[in-house]
């Protein structure tokens, strides 16, 4: 089915890629430059991007591995969301559910990934695919999930909001703004208790800077010097509510300075530029120098969650009341998927036949991945009573004896 | 007058509550507060009231929006907090300690006109463990000082929340999303659903048969069934948890000698609990019986939830053990 | 084997448990897990395990107790939040929506080996509003996936934090000040009081009077004057509220017919209310009655407080009601 | 009984005072001599003190009424304490319940009222007593409530902890660590609503900056610009925690820089300096400039709670385990009372004999208001069945129909 997803390869920064937009018809395209509003709202929102110290850092001394992996890890997280768009898109799988796709916010994901262990630890939120799939986690268990099957990641208890994997240090997605930053925390306690070089990794938006849960996990985390990581992904809204609507800061990592917490901005769509920061603070996490706090200038090409103003093989979200077309264009044309592949081959790491390659290989585990999940057993209706307690089920009071 | 959703209801509620006090002010999060009727007409409260009494938009911070609205409250000015579904109990704490007992605290010294506009998500399928939640009202019950409240329609909705608004103490108001399809009457002009006030759905002779909001949408999916299966049901819909009308249901199981009491919270110490024990309490020797969603948290797959949520059949196999 | 006070006796538990489990770690606030025996022995667990699984006090920020032990007990290792009396209900929204829920959200991924060892006040004259509370352990009880006892002394303080230390789940150890001078043998090694298994301490035949913690030693001490009142009373401490030991509590009433439960804890929603329903779905006809404090926060003038909390006096006069 | 609280002037500052301690025997005074220790802590402490733009600034400009009315209130406030500390000791009185005493902290509190006016809000902790009477609290109500008389601020509902005037925009005293931020942000809101000048000051101690509501109570001043000031009174113990156990922070004002909000440290014991702060911040926030973080560098002379170490007639707590007597003695030597008369005598604004003469005034207020508490009645039992709500009565549940 994957030859609905928008085909071909991702679409290149620059006028000239109106029409390479992955799968963006020249009428749907235009359709979209004719709703498009406020330029310069978009223009100080990338200003802004750019200001945190986003400039592109160069490949050197990072092995070819590593860096094809990370190209293929953005991969996945891109065409494995895309491919779930199509299924929801579809209808042919009655879908059902919560459903918040990062796509675009892949670079965020992968480059602080890269600068972590596989027995690190990352604590997530509702917008965590990119984080999980980034992290090592496995697309069969995680197109499961979403389908509420038996072999999802949650045996069907979850769906896309609460995917975890306990075995690779995934402490899960969660549904609730806030408390990842106490348990990135916790866990970074825990690896201090076991004497281990554990980090931990905490993921936000900036709507999770908003309440007492952030303040009091990277408070102490900077009190006991905790190897914790506190990563906020700013996409420039919540929900619909703006960024600049909920803060009176302009550049949310400034509020380290008040913890004197070390704190820094970066492009958040170069992923090479989010490594090396997140380099940084994992170096000084593992040195015993306590919390760093990231904030990662990036954005959702898609609405909030679900697909209001998606289309099946058209990359993004057109025609939201609370973001201009041109936004969503302009921050389309700062993909960090094309932007790397293009360093990847002008360095000659990989060529554009490897490149074409490893992306429709990634497209066919995506489609298998969904191929399985499909066939894949619902719950047993009575599975609910257990997992509450370890070792015990609950009653079934519905009924009455 | 006309069939209306729960969400306009409520807001044509607290929009004349607003305009009869210059200084009512409500802090919300990201539902902007804007309905549009049947008929067309839209209420926006931000373009009609705007900055400060409604702000644009309101971080993600439960605790600012209770804890700020009970500091704007203990000034004398009327405050809204409207909380999402997801995170109920983020300020349990600050009702707990705060809300409930500073006027007693203080010798009566200090008002607390405050409403808590809780939205309630219910038991939906795929959902899951956080956003499928049901019977937290029954924990802000347990707190002395504050009144809770959970209409099951839009009639009742605006009802109470217009007496919550004029209420001269803390009402928690639970608005269960379930409840805004139902199809009742709501007439444009201002009226109040007293609280503490029960509604007697049906009368009957077999069995009392008792559930708030989406648990009293299910009895009531009940009722006809319940007819044909020959059983004269009693229905009522306390309205109010707190204080509960304890009298009507009392009055009402003395009748029947049967108490059916369904929820869609937990069994343990869910709404049911406190409604059986008042009327163990009150009515020796009657016949008492609850059908709740278990002590498990919501799980995601429809598979599971739905099996775990006691709807019309539920209730009709329940009331047939009952009187067999 | 001595007599030992309570808080001696809960940290010869925790003492054991950290000694066999070398990465057990407590956070806590300003009580430094420091206790001296009547014998002069010392417990020390700053001391004896120091930096990092005791640290050097805590800030005040019960989120970070408990938010930041569940984030230690996600990783697999063990750990404790000492919480202080007076804010009981401060994370109330974590345990509700993380760690009661973790478990069972993820498919059973993720376990909760963490105990919240929760301070609890007790009807205290003079300490008013915020720090004379009691019953907080219902609300507790109605949260999905967390167990919750109650001591009513030493021994079974001891009994039940090694059990608590050793469960796979998460416990709330509901620690109220009233019972550590209560005089019990407790045992130096260590030993469970299975969590789930109620302690019935006095048989009788007239009436079956229940209560947890301080209702427990009120209960207690009333016993002696319902003798002599002529009254069989026959008590029942249940120590677990969740998983609540209806068997025993029902089985009891079967024989007597009548169940009064006592509570320091409000009306509306406490412990009584789910022992009540329990009882009554369970043993049809039963007579029951709770004697509660009111729906009231505690006042802090002793003439207030001391009339509304249920002590020995009022328990005999209740009972004798239930008997005339 | 007054006779028995240490008569005669404040101590003064330096060596030759040592007889003058208010009522402190020579013996006494050599007993804690003995008892002193950690002088480095001390210096060092006392250093941090002064480092906060400590200077005393001089009278220019200030009506002598007025200083003379906060001198007033400064000997009012440690009267009154002094004199309920009597009366707690002398155990003729069978008091019971919370007292946590301010004795030491006074310029703190008047010095920040004294840039207030009559309307404005104040929100208090459990440590509230000297910000009543800086407010213009009624003594002879507060002495009452401390015996639980129905004539009590709080009718003896509320006894020390929760003493609240509502008539004097006290937003009441509160046994609850942190709320006060969110309470003085709600206020100010509410001000705001109104269209009125009024601002809203918060007062807690440097432990209640530990948890989340002091970040969102900040947090929203400064998003919505409100008329706030938070005052921090930092006295280095939380019961008997060591203020540096909990923070990172050395100076917690500089939490402020991290929401952007204007803030500074002040040495809490000379109430020109922060008279001078305050009205700073006041002025501010009148004029539409949002928050202000404070931080007074303050000390409690007395233990947490209760009258641990303390004597008749002897000013201050000694021999308290967590903290050096030296400690004490030294931030006696900085006695707030004393520098105030100093510097109204050397401006000849008041004279030696009209100083002694308010004193002995207060003192005679304070006698009063203890023996007129001492008349009133106690509550009925029953009356706690109301104020639970505006119109009705709740149940007696302890007994059973
Ligand atoms: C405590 C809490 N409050 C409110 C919500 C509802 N909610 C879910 S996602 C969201 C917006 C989050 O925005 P942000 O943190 O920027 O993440 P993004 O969705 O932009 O990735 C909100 C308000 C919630 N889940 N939890
Ligand atoms: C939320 C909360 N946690 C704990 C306590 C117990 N407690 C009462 S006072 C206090 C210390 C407060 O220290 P600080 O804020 O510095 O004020 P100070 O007593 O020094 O004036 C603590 C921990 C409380 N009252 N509230
Ligand atoms: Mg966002
Ligand atoms: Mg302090």
């Amino acid at each position: 089915m994957l030859e609905e997803v928008g085909a071909g390869p991702m679409p290149e920064a620059g006028e000239a890629s109106a029409e390479k937009h992955a799968g963006v018809s020249r009428r749907s395209f235009l359709r979209g430059l004719g709703a498009a509003t406020a330029a310069t709202a978009v223009v100080s929102h990338v200003a802004v991007a750019r200001a945190g110290n986003g400039w592109s850092i160069g490949l050197d001394g990072i092995p070819p591995e590593k860096l094809k992996q990370m190209y293929t890890l953005m991969l996945k997280s891109r065409w494995w969301e895309e491919g779930m768009k199509e299924v929801f898109l579809g209808g042919k799988d009655n879908m059902y559910g919560a459903f918040h796709i990062s796509v675009g916010e892949e670079a965020s994901s992968v480059g602080v990934m890269a600068a972590l262990n596989e027995d690190d630890y990352i604590a997530s939120n509702h917008r965590g695919h990119s984080h999980l799939i980034a992290k090592g986690g496995d697309i069969d268990k995680m197109s499961a999930e979403l389908m509420f099957k038996e072999t999802g990641y949650n045996k069907g208890f979850g769906g896309s909001m609460h995917i975890t994997d306990a075995s690779r240090g995934i402490l899960g997605m969660n549904g609730i703004i806030g408390p990842q930053y106490l348990f990135a925390a916790g866990a970074a306690y825990s690896a201090k208790v076991r004497g281990t070089q554990q980090v931990a990794v905490a993921f936000g938006g900036d709507g999770s800077v908003n309440n007492g849960w952030y303040y009091s996990g990277l408070r102490n985390a900077a009190l006991y010097k905790l190897p914790v990581i506190a990563v906020v992904e700013n996409n420039g809204y919540q929900i619909s509510m703006p960024q600049q609507r909920t803060n009176s800061l302009i550049n949310l990592h400034d509020f380290g300075a008040g913890l004197e917490i070390p704190h820094e901005a970066v492009n958040g769509m170069d992923v090479m530029a989010v490594y090396t920061v997140a380099q940084r603070a994992v170096e000084r996490a593992r040195a015993g120098g306590g919390p760093t706090l990231i904030e990662t200038k990036t954005y959702r090409y898609y609405d909030h969650a679900g697909l209001a103003g998606a289309k099946p093989g058209v990359l993004g979200a057109f025609g939201l009341p609370y973001r201009s077309d041109s936004e969503v264009r302009a921050w389309i044309a700062e993909d960090p998927i094309p932007r790397m592949r293009r360093q990847l081959v002008a360095n000659s790491i990989i060529t554009e036949e490897e490149a074409d390659a490893t992306e429709a290989e990634v497209k066919q585990l995506v489609a298998a991945s969904i191929d399985a999940a499909r066939a894949a057993a619902h719950p047993k209706q009575d599975a609910a009573l257990g997992h509450v307690f370890a070792n015990a089920l609950v009653k079934p009071s519905q009924f009455i004896a | 007058m006309a069939v209306k959703p729960g969400g306009y209801a409520v807001l044509e509620a607290v929009q004349n509550e607003m305009r009869n006090d210059p200084h009512m002010t409500m802090l919300y999060e990201y539902q902007r507060p804007i309905a549009v009727s049947p008929m067309g007409q839209v209420i926006d409260l931000y373009k009609e009231f705007g900055e400060p009494r409604i702000p644009d938009w309101g971080p993600i911070d439960e605790e600012w929006f209770v804890g700020g609205a009970a500091g704007i409250a203990m000034t004398g000015v009327r405050a809204i907090a409207h909380v999402p579904s997801m995170c109920s109990l983020r300020c349990f704490e600050l009702v707990f300690n705060q809300v409930g007992k500073l006027r007693h605290m203080t010798g009566g010294q200090v008002g607390m006109p405050l409403v808590i506009w809780q939205d309630a998500a219910g038991r939906m399928p795929g959902m899951a463990g956080q956003h499928a939640d049901a019977g937290q009202e029954a924990l802000y019950a347990a707190i002395p000082g504050i009144k809770v409240v959970v209409p099951s329609n839009p009639y009742d909705a605006k009802g109470l929340m217009t007496a919550a608004l004029r209420d001269a103490d803390p009402v928690i108001f639970f608005h269960y999303s379930a409840i805004d399809t139902v199809q009742t009457d709501v007439p444009d002009e201002s009226y109040e659903v007293k609280i503490g006030e029960a509604a007697i759905r049906q009368e009957g002779s077999d069995i009392t048969i008792v559930g708030f909001g989406p648990a009293a949408i299910e009895i009531s999916r009940a009722a006809p069934m319940l007819k044909d299966a020959g059983i004269s049901a009693e229905i009522i819909d306390p309205r109010t948890l707190k204080p509960l009308p304890v009298d009507a249901l009392v009055a009402s199981v003395k009748k029947t000698g049967r108490l059916l009491v369904v929820d869609h919270g937990h069994e343990t110490l869910g709404t049911a609990a406190e409604i059986i024990a008042s009327v163990a309490i009150g009515v020796p020797g009657a016949k008492v019986a609850r059908s709740t969603f278990p002590d498990a948290p919501p799980p995601g797959a429809k598979e599971m939830i739905t099996w775990m949520t006691p709807d019309a059949d539920k209730i009709v196999q329940a009331a047939k053990v009952m009187m067999g």
